[in-house]
């Protein structure tokens, strides 16, 4: 906070020195031997940079969704206390377990056309979630949400309290107290949720396939796309992987950026 | 006294406190009237900050009411408890707990837009606050940047600025320098004369309590040791807490006609009494001496120096032996006998100096 | 048993689109074919999907737009037919033979089915779970060799890729895919025939789907990929054809 | 921390309340339409249950690796201030978004047989990784510890370096605070994040198979054999994940409540 | 006075901070002498933390240098920094922080067991610590399960476990009880008579400066405004900030002889000077009347009340007029003469009670 820096402790540098040395060997090798040579016709059809598109926009929008439900939710878990408390934090927990593909399976099972809501829906009013846009959000918000409620859940719970107390002496309401003291104090912690939530839902791929299909253009992601490409050009695969990192990467690094100088 | 009572007309709050926190238990009972401001007094540990939190609904309490404005806020045994934020109740905790994200402005403007008030309008007003306090040029800053005794004055124009029914002041002035703690001071006498409600302070400065409090109420070990008017507590301690804040001592004895006993002495009375009686003695109304003196003063002790500390022209010494005394003697004089711990001396008190009253 | 008329591949289309889901291994062939049929109905757009066959049949089932699903193996049409949504029976239209997959040059010295029991020779196959590992067992089983792989992969590319890398000395991959591999021109992986190829194989259906929304088109899909054209195509490819 | 309950403000009730039912209902549909008749063959044959314990180990050796590797890894990003920390915070971010699969792809190039690492390893020592338990660990260590240091390093950044200040003018040095002082207080956080890291370990799936392979007992885990019994028995497949599901969520379960009673 | 100059033989701390903390900035050298204590004193906002921060390291210098023990500890200009934790220095915090997570026990025994002492002994010194402050009951607690007194002592604890060579106490009795704080006083005087360091105390309380201080050094607006012994300070402020601690009216005027001219005024002196002068007047040496008086005082000034505080026996006056001063006159006079806010009266003061000296 204050005091700057000196050189780190060896048992806090070495083995950080090794995480990240494991973490970059793979990428490095990527790197090293991607195929650029052949990279650039398969990076540039309209079909990747739509899978792109695809990818990002759901993703954010998915974001988005995650912090509105998800903030309140964590919020629920760590500062309230009400009966069954135990039992949301199970359900939360959920999907993080499920292997996605079976996720997808059960957003069908509910939301589907013979679902348990879905086909209700699909009934009276002809609506069927399945295989659209919606449906690909849907799959990344049921396979993401869970990792920013569990991190913004630990950051409130590694927040004094004492400060909610002095907003409540000052008359204000819990929300009142939520939005304008806890939220910015928890800003970090919501930062980083949002960017696992954000990364979870852009890197997809069990769950949406299975709930929301691979038409190109409508549901078709980037990750699908990369798994299919596997399945006929693999060079292909790994340089559609790299445009995906790279232009993630970016993203999120420029969105830290800002949020981290507030 | 009790809350219990029918409490009189412009009672504002009226509080019978029973709590615990930990292995520790308060339980307290006490009232303040419109346009008063009552001291909460009492050692380190004795649950001053524990009766502030019950009264603004941050503790809850096992036993008993508070009530303010005729309206009941808390009573455990018929399961009410208002919520915090209902309560028209500020408080200025003991370690302010600014927001401290928020700028000084935000700080103080954040009770008023918590009421509905525009931001715009709660941030002028905070910065009109802001600017009684002195605090003009750092209403920007963040609440980390502030020193210590800025931050407290940010807190106390916090605190103030939501109008409360009932003001809670936990130590608001200790961190603020000796200027700065006298026109606060002014300031919160101002406040307190006109038709403000109620306001409870907890200090540990005399100062505070002699200028400021209507009433006082000592608390020690989570009882209340002894309430009054800062002047009756000052000429009749009744615990040794009470007796330091007033500057005296305080002895204890069984007394008979115009002597007390006090265990390893007696002590001549100024009048004639019968049972257990307090006596107090002022520190400078005792001679200190290296012979034995004759003469009128009708007590006289001997006793051994125990500490001597020089207080710019007076020194205070302390004695040991059969009673243990303060006494406050002039630096000369201090020189001229030569004190210095361990020195046997001789102490001698008028009866007329004496004050005695039953315990 | 089927209901409406399929249509003659030649007979003039209405303009429509037919979506054909198809299996992610057909992908250059159904490419090439999906251009052919275009070039003969230019009213019609011919939308590809492809992907995993169980997948797409889970899709199907569940409401998917799809006019045509060409699957990898026949079990995994059995959901779409259960769910009474085939246009009359499947129809085999490519059948796929098993290979020894090696890197080139073959340095571990594979030449036959038995040597994968070598001692040292690490290979890999599907999981039996999916098409070719049913096929693969199948094949061992038949022709009496006790090899184990040390790797169940969940699809024949997956044991390509591991042969690829140079993790395992071998894979048992369809035909068909060292076919595609080494059409690259720069391949890193050669095949090696297997004598009892015959034994064990994997048969490809095609179905019209009956939500279609155009059936005539669908049909005429269906046709078109069976028709001489299509068959050619395919065996191009490294199909063995009905 | 100090007040108790009254209700939760209804612009955070509500939110929560959706959140918690989109979540619920595909886990209830699941439940409902379960094949509980022909579970019990597929749940207690022994390759499930050989399936189950090696996720549930390999899951339990990743976190600890992740928390040992990776809580160093994000105090060096929240609190060191080196040259090219950018740099590896980007790193840090690239296997969330990487498809599992390409990441499993990137740890063969890195680390099989003819990998960058993993070649001259194997030329010198006949090392070989892939198709072994502790291939099934490194894979899921790459594709999980970004998890647990990402919500580490927001606890970190929440967290009031003012303690570290007062523990260095007691003449600690940066070591002894952290794990004196720093550690304790961001309990929670790093609860949260090997909560995540355990869990995306337990499902991961793309990566293990690519770099670990599959074969019962040694490598295939229960994601594994979950996705393969959908080619044949969907059911089944349910069936497991339902079985996955419940062991892990016991797990954290009485993990949370230990370590949050500290 | 100046760290630059080379030290003096048992000067332990020798220091010339120059460093900036936003926009504000602080300049102020001075040493310590082994074995004594300086107060160092000032405003609220006027850099005394700062000053503190920057000794203990934890705050980068951008000019100056910092000596312990002839040692260079920092040294801008040459890149010098020794680490915080390597610097033989305690700081008690203005908000103690305390650890949150540990009992005060553990608090107390970290700095030892951050210096390798084992577990079981460090907490047994920290007993011995807590039990030598009265805390014996409380050692078990978590820091957030004290009362503010109670932290601050912990923290006092804390500091002087590790035996630093400089200790920096930052308002350390703020929250004290009267009883308690009249003990540490005691306890840190007898610690720093010992051949103990140096130590530097910031404090708001003139009496902790009066009780405590070797050397005075007074800080305003982030420098030094004055430096002296406690009792050079308190004859000769030469600040309106060191003239209230010290309890006298300042003001200053242009001498010429017997008479310095105050600006609306003329001020008799008590002796011939020259050129700029400060004049102290002691609030008990002024006489306050409700008519012009006659005789021998040579200083007569009309003056309107401004406000009226009782403190105890004794009513203190704030009044307007040609010159601004605080006057006490006992509460019977008070009473007397009707004081109240507005009313005009004169005020006179003996010459032989002025104090005048070369500004
Ligand atoms: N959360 C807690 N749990 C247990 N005991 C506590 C807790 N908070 C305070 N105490 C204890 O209760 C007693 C009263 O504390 P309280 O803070 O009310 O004292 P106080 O009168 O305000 O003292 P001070 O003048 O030092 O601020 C103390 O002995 C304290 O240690
Ligand atoms: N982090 C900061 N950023 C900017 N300004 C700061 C910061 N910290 C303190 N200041 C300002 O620097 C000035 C000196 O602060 P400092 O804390 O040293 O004062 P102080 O003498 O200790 O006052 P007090 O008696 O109130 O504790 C104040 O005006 C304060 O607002
Ligand atoms: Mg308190
Ligand atoms: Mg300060």
């Amino acid at each position: 906070m204050s005091r700057e820096g000196g050189r780190p402790p060896l048992p806090l540098a070495l083995p950080a020195a090794v995480g990240f040395v494991f973490l970059v060997l793979p990428l490095g090798a990527l790197l090293v031997r991607a195929p650029y040579r052949r990279a650039g016709t398969a990076l540039f059809s309209d079909e990747s940079l739509q899978a792109l598109r695809l990818s990002v926009v759901t993703a954010s929008v998915t974001t988005v969704l995650a912090l509105v439900l998800g903030v309140p939710l964590a919020w629920m878990l760590a500062r309230s206390d009400f009966r069954g408390r135990s039992i949301v934090r199970a359900v939360v927990l959920v999907p993080l377990v499920l292997p996605p593909v079976v996720g997808g399976v059960a957003l069908l099972l509910a939301l589907g056309r013979r679902g348990v809501v879905g086909g209700p829906l699909f009934r009276a009013f002809g609506w069927s979630i399945p295989f659209t846009s919606a449906a690909v959000v849907i799959a990344q918000l049921f396979v993401a949400m869970p990792f920013l409620i569990v991190t913004v859940e630990g950051a409130l719970r590694g927040l004094d309290g004492r400060y909610d107390d002095a907003a409540a002496t000052l008359g204000a309401s819990r929300w009142f107290t939520f939005h304008q003291v806890t939220l910015p104090m928890i800003a970090p912690g919501i930062t980083a949720g949002a960017a696992l939530c954000w990364a979870r839902a852009l890197g997809e791929f069990g769950a949406t396939i299975t709930f929301a299909g691979n038409y190109p253009g409508t549901t078709q992601t980037m990750p699908i796309k990369v798994y299919l490409a596997l399945e006929t050009d693999p060079d292909a695969a790994i340089a559609l992987s790299l445009m995906l990192l790279l232009v993630s990467v970016v993203i999120l690094a420029l969105l830290r950026e800002k949020w981290l100088r507030v | 006294m009790t809350a219990a009572a029918a409490p009189a007309d412009d009672v504002v709050l009226a509080a019978d406190v029973g709590c615990r926190r930990g292995g520790f238990r308060v339980d307290a009972a006490f009232t303040i009237r419109e346009g008063t401001l009552t001291a909460l007094v009492g050692p380190n540990g004795s649950g001053k900050s524990t009766v502030l939190r019950a009264l603004a609904g941050l503790l809850p309490m096992d036993r008993g009411t508070v009530t303010l404005d005729r309206k009941l806020l808390a009573d455990p045994s018929s399961g009410t408890h208002v919520r915090v934020e209902e309560r028209p109740i500020s408080l200025v905790f003991q370690d302010h707990l600014l927001f401290p994200r928020m700028s000084a402005r935000d700080n103080v403007a954040f009770g008023l837009r918590a009421r509905g008030m525009t931001k715009a309008a709660a941030r002028s007003r905070a910065d009109l606050l802001l600017g009684s306090m002195g605090l003009t040029d750092r209403a920007s800053a963040r609440a980390t940047q502030l020193s210590g005794g800025e931050a407290q004055r940010v807190a106390l124009a916090r605190a103030r600025a939501v109008s409360p029914r009932l003001l809670l002041l936990d130590e608001p002035f200790a961190a603020m320098d000796q200027h700065v703690r006298a026109s606060m001071r002014a300031d919160l006498k101002a406040h307190v004369s006109a038709d403000s409600g109620a306001t409870l302070l907890v200090s540990h400065d005399p100062l505070d309590v002699l200028v400021l409090a209507d009433e006082v109420v000592v608390l020690e070990e989570g009882r209340i040791a002894q309430t009054g008017t800062p002047a009756e507590l000052a000429n009749r301690p009744r615990t040794d807490y009470v007796a330091r804040l007033a500057g005296l001592n305080l002895l204890r004895g069984r007394a008979r006609g115009m002597h007390a006993d006090v265990g390893r002495a007696v002590v001549a009375l100024d009048a004639a009494y019968d049972g257990e009686v307090f006596i107090a003695i002022r520190p400078t109304s005792i001679a200190v001496h290296r012979v034995q003196p004759e003469g009128s003063p009708r007590n006289v002790w001997p006793a051994t120096v125990g500490s001597v500390e020089l207080h710019g022209d007076q020194v205070r010494l302390t004695t040991l032996g059969p009673v243990a005394l303060r006494a406050d003697v002039t630096r000369s004089a201090a020189a001229e006998l030569g004190l210095n711990p361990g020195l046997p001396v001789w102490l001698s008190v008028k009866a007329t100096e004496v004050t005695a009253y039953p315990a | 048993a089927g209901c409406g008329k399929p249509g003659d591949s030649n007979a003039e289309l209405r303009a429509g689109r037919v979506v054909v889901f198809s299996a992610a291994s057909l992908t250059e062939s159904f490419t090439v074919i999906a251009n052919g049929f275009q070039a003969r109905h230019p009213d019609v757009d011919v939308e590809l999907v492809f992907g995993p066959s169980t997948e797409l049949a889970r899709q199907v089932v569940e409401g998917a737009r799809a006019d045509v699903f060409a699957a990898a193996s026949t079990p995994s049409v059995a959901p779409v037919i259960k769910a009474e949504l085939a246009l009359g029976a499947p129809r085999v239209f490519a059948r796929n033979r098993l290979q020894i997959a090696v890197a080139a040059g073959n340095p571990a010295r594979i030449g036959s089915l038995g040597d994968l029991a070598n001692n040292g020779v690490k290979f890999a196959q599907c999981a039996v779970e999916v098409p070719g590992g049913a096929a693969a067992k199948t094949l061992l089983d038949l022709a009496r060799v006790n090899a184990q792989p040390v790797t169940y992969e969940r699809d024949v590319k997956a044991v390509l890729a591991k042969v690829r890398l140079g993790e395992v000395d071998a894979g048992l991959v369809y035909r068909t895919d060292i076919r595609a591999e080494s059409k690259t021109g720069r391949s890193r992986i050669a095949g090696v025939e297997i004598a009892e190829s015959m034994l064990a194989g994997n048969d490809y259906p095609i179905l019209a789907v009956k939500r279609a929304g155009d059936r005539r088109a669908a049909g005429a899909f269906v046709e078109f990929v069976l028709s001489a054209e299509g068959r050619a195509v395919l065996v191009e490819a490294g199909f063995d054809v009905p």
